[in-house]
């Protein structure tokens, strides 16, 4: 337990240094360092960096310290494990994190019983934030980001589509979230597969694709290797050559780009934030970003919502002082709108849910970079599962 | 067929194939209460082969095994070693990381169908243990019964092999090569122990030392090939022209 | 029979098998882990989670030792009787009845069953085959698992586990001190059984058959029999630990089902020693505490600390921390004594 | 049409699992060792290879062919150092000490080289369709079954028509016959393992496509490298090669007619298989 010694200890001796009304306000973020879904830990880390090298470290004299936990590959016991540690021995005042929507819904009562704020950096499963009044979220919900898509399709000349989409719970609300929109517009449904999670070689799916001759191809698969092999299937295979348009959601994050090579050029996908976006809070973001990680540093959806997470906790800290009760927290944050890089953000202070723009973006090649331009805006977009199941629990 | 009264086992007709290779071929063997025979044969007559059929390591193609009137040639080998039908190994499979003691004590437990006690164990288990001193004593290695087997010379080993084979409280015991590897100044160890062995018992030796054979046994069953050339006294068997070529290498079949 | 036998026969008859021995004051060593593990409960607020993990851990890793350290079955595939457990006990809190101890024995009863059928297919297989079976299956439970969202919640977990007090008394608290002890007194029970049954004849038939199938047969050993029955009791160890980390955590994910969990809880029986039940305790305890650190310096330096020491461990030290332990007391005891100690492990 | 396009697709899988667990059915049948670091060589293989072709611009078989040699050469190192002293050893020290190995490559691959999964190193002129009559087909996937072709003919040769290929056969079939007539196991042992491992790190670079390449690699296929020895019988060549096209080809026919039973398939084929016949399809003499 060396590392929480030392912790401890210089943050023992910040507090002595600082003056005497200055407090430490504790952050505490549970997100996966090792594991397949280190890429997390790490966008999150360097995204912590820049923010507090851009805002300073502390708020009106009282230092924001960050404590991070790794919750590992995907253990949501874990989750809750570092939770109990944080807020019995760390005494954090705001807790944040969690990759996956297990790791979150493991601290639900655990959170609600000590009510600490506790703010959802990916988890994206809709239900979340309704286990706990002490939730509020700052990434998204996949009903969310996928919802406009749909429409958007039939609109724009693709009137059949096929689905494939990893089997897991992200993967089949996605699917039925992006059709019920798509049948909505009048497009027509020619084939929905669901692949399982270890499989990588896609072939037999994209033939059965190819085969359904449909306009188009809706893909939901995990960041990483299932996404990057099934993209490569899909121009490998001829699907792209037959004229059959790729949409997808995160899997055309800029980061994961160059994993594609020239083959995702075209494909269209819908999310939060579009990186390339030349708002002057982007802008400053890319580059503090940049400054701390190196000038290859590409921000993501993991980013965007730990910066947002810190605008508001720094936020919270000016107008309440260093203590404040969860309740105030969660009151006054959830209360806020943020002009977020992304766009503006804010919530819905009964579901404590982010209210958010949704950008249909394609992937074109601008100065020899590989890139997401905006479509298509769609503003203001609530979660859609929570409107249509308002009792669910 | 006739078959003597006080029997304990009888075979007939044993046959086992290996593809094409017949390796034993309409075996019959009959061994009486208290029987001392000796099996011999050059190497590759399928001695062992005629073991493991016995013992149900091996099943056999076609024959029939008998023991008191139960035919076995169907049965598992544990269920035959129920039967009273008990091995020893040519090769050591002691378990060489136990005890001396335990490794006749575990023998002893099976048989007294303590072996599936898990809990509440204690006299049970203490009952085997000095059940194996006991055997370890016949056997003349009741000093070493703390030590761990991998330990023992040679000789010792062998003796502990027979101990767990009497621990067995067997009818027939099957003897396969207790005196291999041991150096002949030490063959008469074994030769002594042999002799100790409960009147009772029904012993087939299979054995290359042909002294140990020729002074333990009262019959010889030589096998060539995997058929039964001929069963007689020691004294007709070294004299027998038959027997005398193969073991010169001449085939006689 | 010696004198030193006579005393120990008459111990025996006073005292259950396992502490057959005449009392000398080593035997105070075994009282060591319960006490660190009783003082923890009263220093270690915030981590009680973690301590809680840790004995889940340890009695997972000691079923590994019974079925794979004595019995000698070797296997990849043992998360599947964990996860198993632990599914059973959510599903039977969320859908039966929320009593703890009734939905422990209720996933011990199922994974040992499953423990049972599956055992009783694949225990004809030995080595490399064996391994492939183990693996397959707990690929298959996992399969099922995931398919299943319905009655498994799928990948987002199983979720609404409600715990009644233990025994209508003990609720558990929010900071995991009442599932501290109880999984303190599960694992208790665990080991006393355990205990015995390495030292009872049956343990000792199974040690056999490891280090010697041949042999067992020519004794007249059933020894698939002994094999199923040693792989079901194991299994039910198993799943009496994947039952307590749904109950503590009141969460089942699909990891408790991975091959990752198998390897782990296989890596931390090796860590401790193998066939030495106390290896489970250090090689557990050890791997949560150590990736708990190593795991926060840098992401994947735990992954070389693990894989530096697995290799060492195999290459330098067989038998593990335990072994490394057990040597070092030899020495300080005189070489005499060492030698006295011959065959008789803990 | 469709049955051949499957056809087509299975076998270019199944040659990629048959390249890279060729060698895994060598360790595990010839030295008995339970070999689970054998995907780290593949990885080390299709990790070099893609930075040859992506920092060096080396062309695509070219890197790969280093790739194998780099792969190899490790592998004889690895031999030389931690598997000799296993011989000896139990199957769970040998489980344990290969894991080890794995999580050492992954780690050390991870940090050297990044978390996120590789880009594509499959050039462009694989990266395209062609017409072969009935349809047009990915060029990669031909050239997969081209490679995998000619390279079980190479070890066919050796293993079948080369002196060294007689000796290790008679190795495999009896071991301990082989150290009695004087055979320089050792050495045959540790020339067996670079070749394993080299064409495991070859399979690895032009696998890619199929395999994508990502942390971890060594860990994720690792169980279908398994699956190829367990059914083709543990050291036989050619169970290897009529294993892995057997699964490759079940596995995407699978997928393409049932695809709702995805992952259970192979996985209850393969359990029901070994339970059948414990010692796979085409076991060598010694385990028949």
């Amino acid at each position: 337990m060396k590392r929480r010694l030392i912790a401890s200890a210089a943050a023992a001796l910040i507090t002595l240094s600082t003056a005497a009304y200055a407090d430490v306000v504790k952050f505490g973020i549970i997100a996966p360092f090792s594991g397949p879904f280190a890429v997390w830990g790490k966008q999150f880390k360097d995204s912590v960096e820049a923010f507090q090298k851009l805002n300073g470290k502390s708020v009106n004299g009282h230092e924001i310290q960050i404590i991070w936990r790794d919750e590992g590959a995907g253990d949501a016991s874990k989750s809750r494990q570092f939770a109990e540690e944080l807020i019995l021995r760390e005494k954090v005042n705001v807790l944040g994190g969690f990759a996956l929507t297990p790791d979150a819904l493991a601290v639900s009562e655990v959170i609600s019983e000590s009510k600490t704020p506790t703010i959802i950096l990916n988890a994206a499963t809709s239900i979340v934030t309704r286990k706990s009044p002490y939730f509020l979220r700052v990434s998204m919900t996949v009903a969310q980001y996928v919802s406009p898509l749909g429409g958007w399709a039939v609109q724009n000349g693709i009137k059949s589509i096929y689905t494939m989409v990893s089997d897991y719970a992200p993967g089949i609300d996605a699917q039925d979230e992006f059709l019920s929109g798509f049948e909505k517009a009048g497009g027509k449904v020619l084939g929905k597969d669901r692949v399982p999670l270890n499989v990588t070689d896609f072939a037999p799916y994209m033939e059965r694709a190819l085969q359904s001759k449909a306009d188009g191809l809706f893909i939901f698969a995990p960041a990483g290797a299932p996404s990057v092999a099934m993209v490569r299937e899909f121009e490998r295979r001829g699907l792209k050559a037959a004229g059959m348009k790729l949409l997808g959601t995160g899997e055309m994050q800029e980061i994961f780009l160059p994993s594609f090579g020239d083959s995702i050029l075209g494909a269209i996908s819908s999310t939060h934030y579009t990186e390339s976006n030349q708002r002057p809070e982007n802008i400053a973001f890319r580059k503090a970003l940049t400054e701390v990680a190196g000038k290859d540093a590409v921000p993501d959806m993991a980013s965007i919502a730990v910066w947002d997470a810190l605008g508001l906790v720094y936020e919270t800290v000016k107008a309440l002082g260093p203590k404040f009760t969860g309740d105030q927290a969660i009151d006054f944050m959830k209360s806020k709108t943020i002009n977020s890089p992304r766009g503006p953000i804010s919530w819905d202070p009964k579901e404590r849910d982010i209210i958010q723009n949704v950008y249909i973006r394609e992937v074109k090649k601008v100065d020899g970079k590989l890139i997401n331009v905006d479509l298509a805006t769609y503003e203001k977009v609530r979660d859609p599962w929570k409107d249509n199941h308002p009792d669910a629990k | 067929m006739n078959v003597a009264a006080d029997n304990i086992l009888t075979v007939r007709g044993l046959c086992k194939n290996f593809g094409a290779l017949a390796v034993t071929q309409q075996v019959d063997l009959d061994l009486a209460r208290g029987a001392r025979i000796g099996l011999i044969g050059p190497n590759g007559a399928g001695k062992t082969t005629l073991v493991n059929l016995l013992t149900g390591m091996l099943s056999s193609d076609a024959g029939t095994i008998v023991i008191d009137g139960h035919h076995i040639e169907k049965a598992k080998p544990e269920t035959r070693v129920r039967h009273g039908l008990v091995r020893t190994h040519q090769i050591n499979t002691l378990l060489m990381e136990t005890s001396v003691r335990d490794n006749v004590a575990i023998a002893v437990a099976e048989r007294q169908n303590y072996a599936w006690r898990m809990l509440r164990y204690g006299p049970q288990w203490r009952a085997c243990l000095d059940e194996a001193q006991h055997y370890l004593e016949e056997m003349r290695i009741g000093h070493a019964g703390d030590r761990r087997v991998s330990e023992l010379p040679y000789g010792e080993q062998r003796l502990l092999e027979i101990a767990i084979g009497l621990s067995l409280k067997p009818r027939i015991l099957l003897l396969d090569e207790p005196g291999a590897g041991i150096p002949s100044t030490e063959a008469h160890i074994i030769h002594e122990a042999l002799e100790s062995l409960p009147p009772d018992i029904a012993i087939l030796l299979i054995e290359h030392d042909m002294d140990l054979v020729f002074k333990f046994a009262r019959e010889i069953v030589v096998l060539v090939l995997g058929r039964v050339l001929t069963r007689d006294v020691p004294a007709n068997i070294s004299s027998n022209a038959e027997v005398r070529s193969v073991y010169l290498g001449r085939s006689v079949v | 029979m010696t004198n030193q036998q006579q005393a120990t026969t008459q111990q025996q008859i006073l005292a259950p098998a396992a502490m057959s021995r005449p009392f000398s004051p080593a035997m105070l060593w075994h009282l060591l882990p319960w006490v660190i593990a009783l003082i923890f409960f009263f220093v270690g607020d915030g981590y009680h989670s973690l301590g809680t993990n840790i004995l889940v851990m340890i009695l997972f890793a000691l079923s590994l030792d019974l079925a794979l350290g004595y019995a000698g079955i070797i296997t990849l595939g043992h998360a599947a009787f964990f996860g198993a457990g632990a599914y059973a006990a959510g599903i039977f809190a969320i859908h039966f009845n929320a009593d703890p101890v009734l939905g422990l024995l209720a996933a011990t009863a199922i994974a040992g069953l499953l423990g049972l059928l599956t055992g009783m297919l694949i225990l004809h297989t030995r080595g490399e085959t064996l391994l492939m079976l183990t693996l397959a299956i707990a690929a298959i439970f996992y399969e099922i698992a995931n398919h299943a969202r319905w009655l498994t919640g799928g990948d987002d977990g199983l979720s609404g586990i409600r715990v009644t007090p233990v025994f209508g008394l003990f609720r558990f608290d929010l900071w995991g001190k009442t599932a501290f002890l109880y999984a303190l007194s599960v694992l208790f029970i665990w080991f006393i059984i355990a205990a015995l049954v390495v030292r009872s004849p049956f343990g000792r038939s199974l040690d056999g058959i490891r280090q010697n199938t041949k042999r067992m047969r020519a004794i007249g050993t059933p020894v698939w029999w002994r094999l199923v029955a040693m792989y079901s009791l194991s299994a039910a160890m198993a799943g009496s630990a994947g039952a307590l980390t749904a109950q503590s955590t009141r969460l089942v994910g699909l990891s408790t089902l991975e091959l990752l969990t198998s390897g782990i809880v296989a890596v931390m029986l090796v860590l401790g020693g193998e066939r030495r039940l106390y290896g489970a305790f250090i090689g557990a305890a050890i791997y949560v505490v150590v990736q708990d650190f190593a795991g926060s310096i840098s992401p994947f330096i735990w992954m070389f600390v693990i894989g530096f020491l697995l290799i060492i461990i195999v290459l330098f030290f067989e038998g593990g921390l335990m072994g490394i332990i057990d040597s070092v007391v030899a020495k300080l005891k005189g070489k005499a004594d060492a030698s006295g100690q011959t065959g008789k492990r803990t | 049409m469709q049955a051949l396009t499957i056809l087509l697709d299975g076998i270019s899988y199944g040659m990629v699992l048959f390249i890279i667990s060729v060698g895994l059915t060598v360790t595990m049948g010839l030295m008995r060792v339970v070999n689970l670091a054998h995907g780290a060589f593949a990885m080390i293989g299709g990790y070099i290879a893609t930075v040859l072709v992506l920092q060096a611009g080396v062309p695509f078989l070219l890197s790969a062919l280093i790739a194998a040699v780099v792969a190899g050469a490790l592998g004889g190192l690895a031999e030389l150092t931690v598997y000799r002293p296993l011989y000896r050893k139990g199957e769970l020290p040998q489980v344990l000490l290969t894991i080890g190995l794995c999580f050492v490559v992954i780690a050390g691959l991870t940090l050297f080289v990044g978390a996120t999964p590789l880009p594509a190193i499959v050039p462009a002129s694989l990266d395209r369709m062609v017409d072969i009559g009935f349809r047009s087909y990915p060029a990669y996937r031909l050239f997969l079954i081209v490679v995998g072709a000619v390279l079980a003919f190479i070890v066919w040769l050796i293993v079948e028509r080369s002196l060294f290929g007689a000796r290790l056969r008679a190795a495999v079939d009896d071991p301990q016959m082989a150290r009695a007539v004087g055979m320089n196991v050792n050495r045959m042992f540790t020339v067996t393992f670079i070749g394993g491992c080299a064409l495991a790190g070859f399979g690895g670079a032009i696998g890619a496509g199929v395999l994508p390449l990502e942390p971890f690699y060594a860990l994720r296929y690792l169980v279908y490298f398994l699956i190829v020895v367990a059914v083709g019988g543990m050291g036989s060549f050619r169970g290897s090669l009529v294993a892995a096209l057997a699964i490759g080809i079940v596995d995407t026919a699978g997928r393409y007619i049932v695809p709702q039973f995805g992952g259970f398939l192979l996985y209850v084929l393969v359990f029901g298989l070994l339970l059948w016949r414990p010692n796979g399809l085409l076991p060598p003499k010694s385990v028949a």
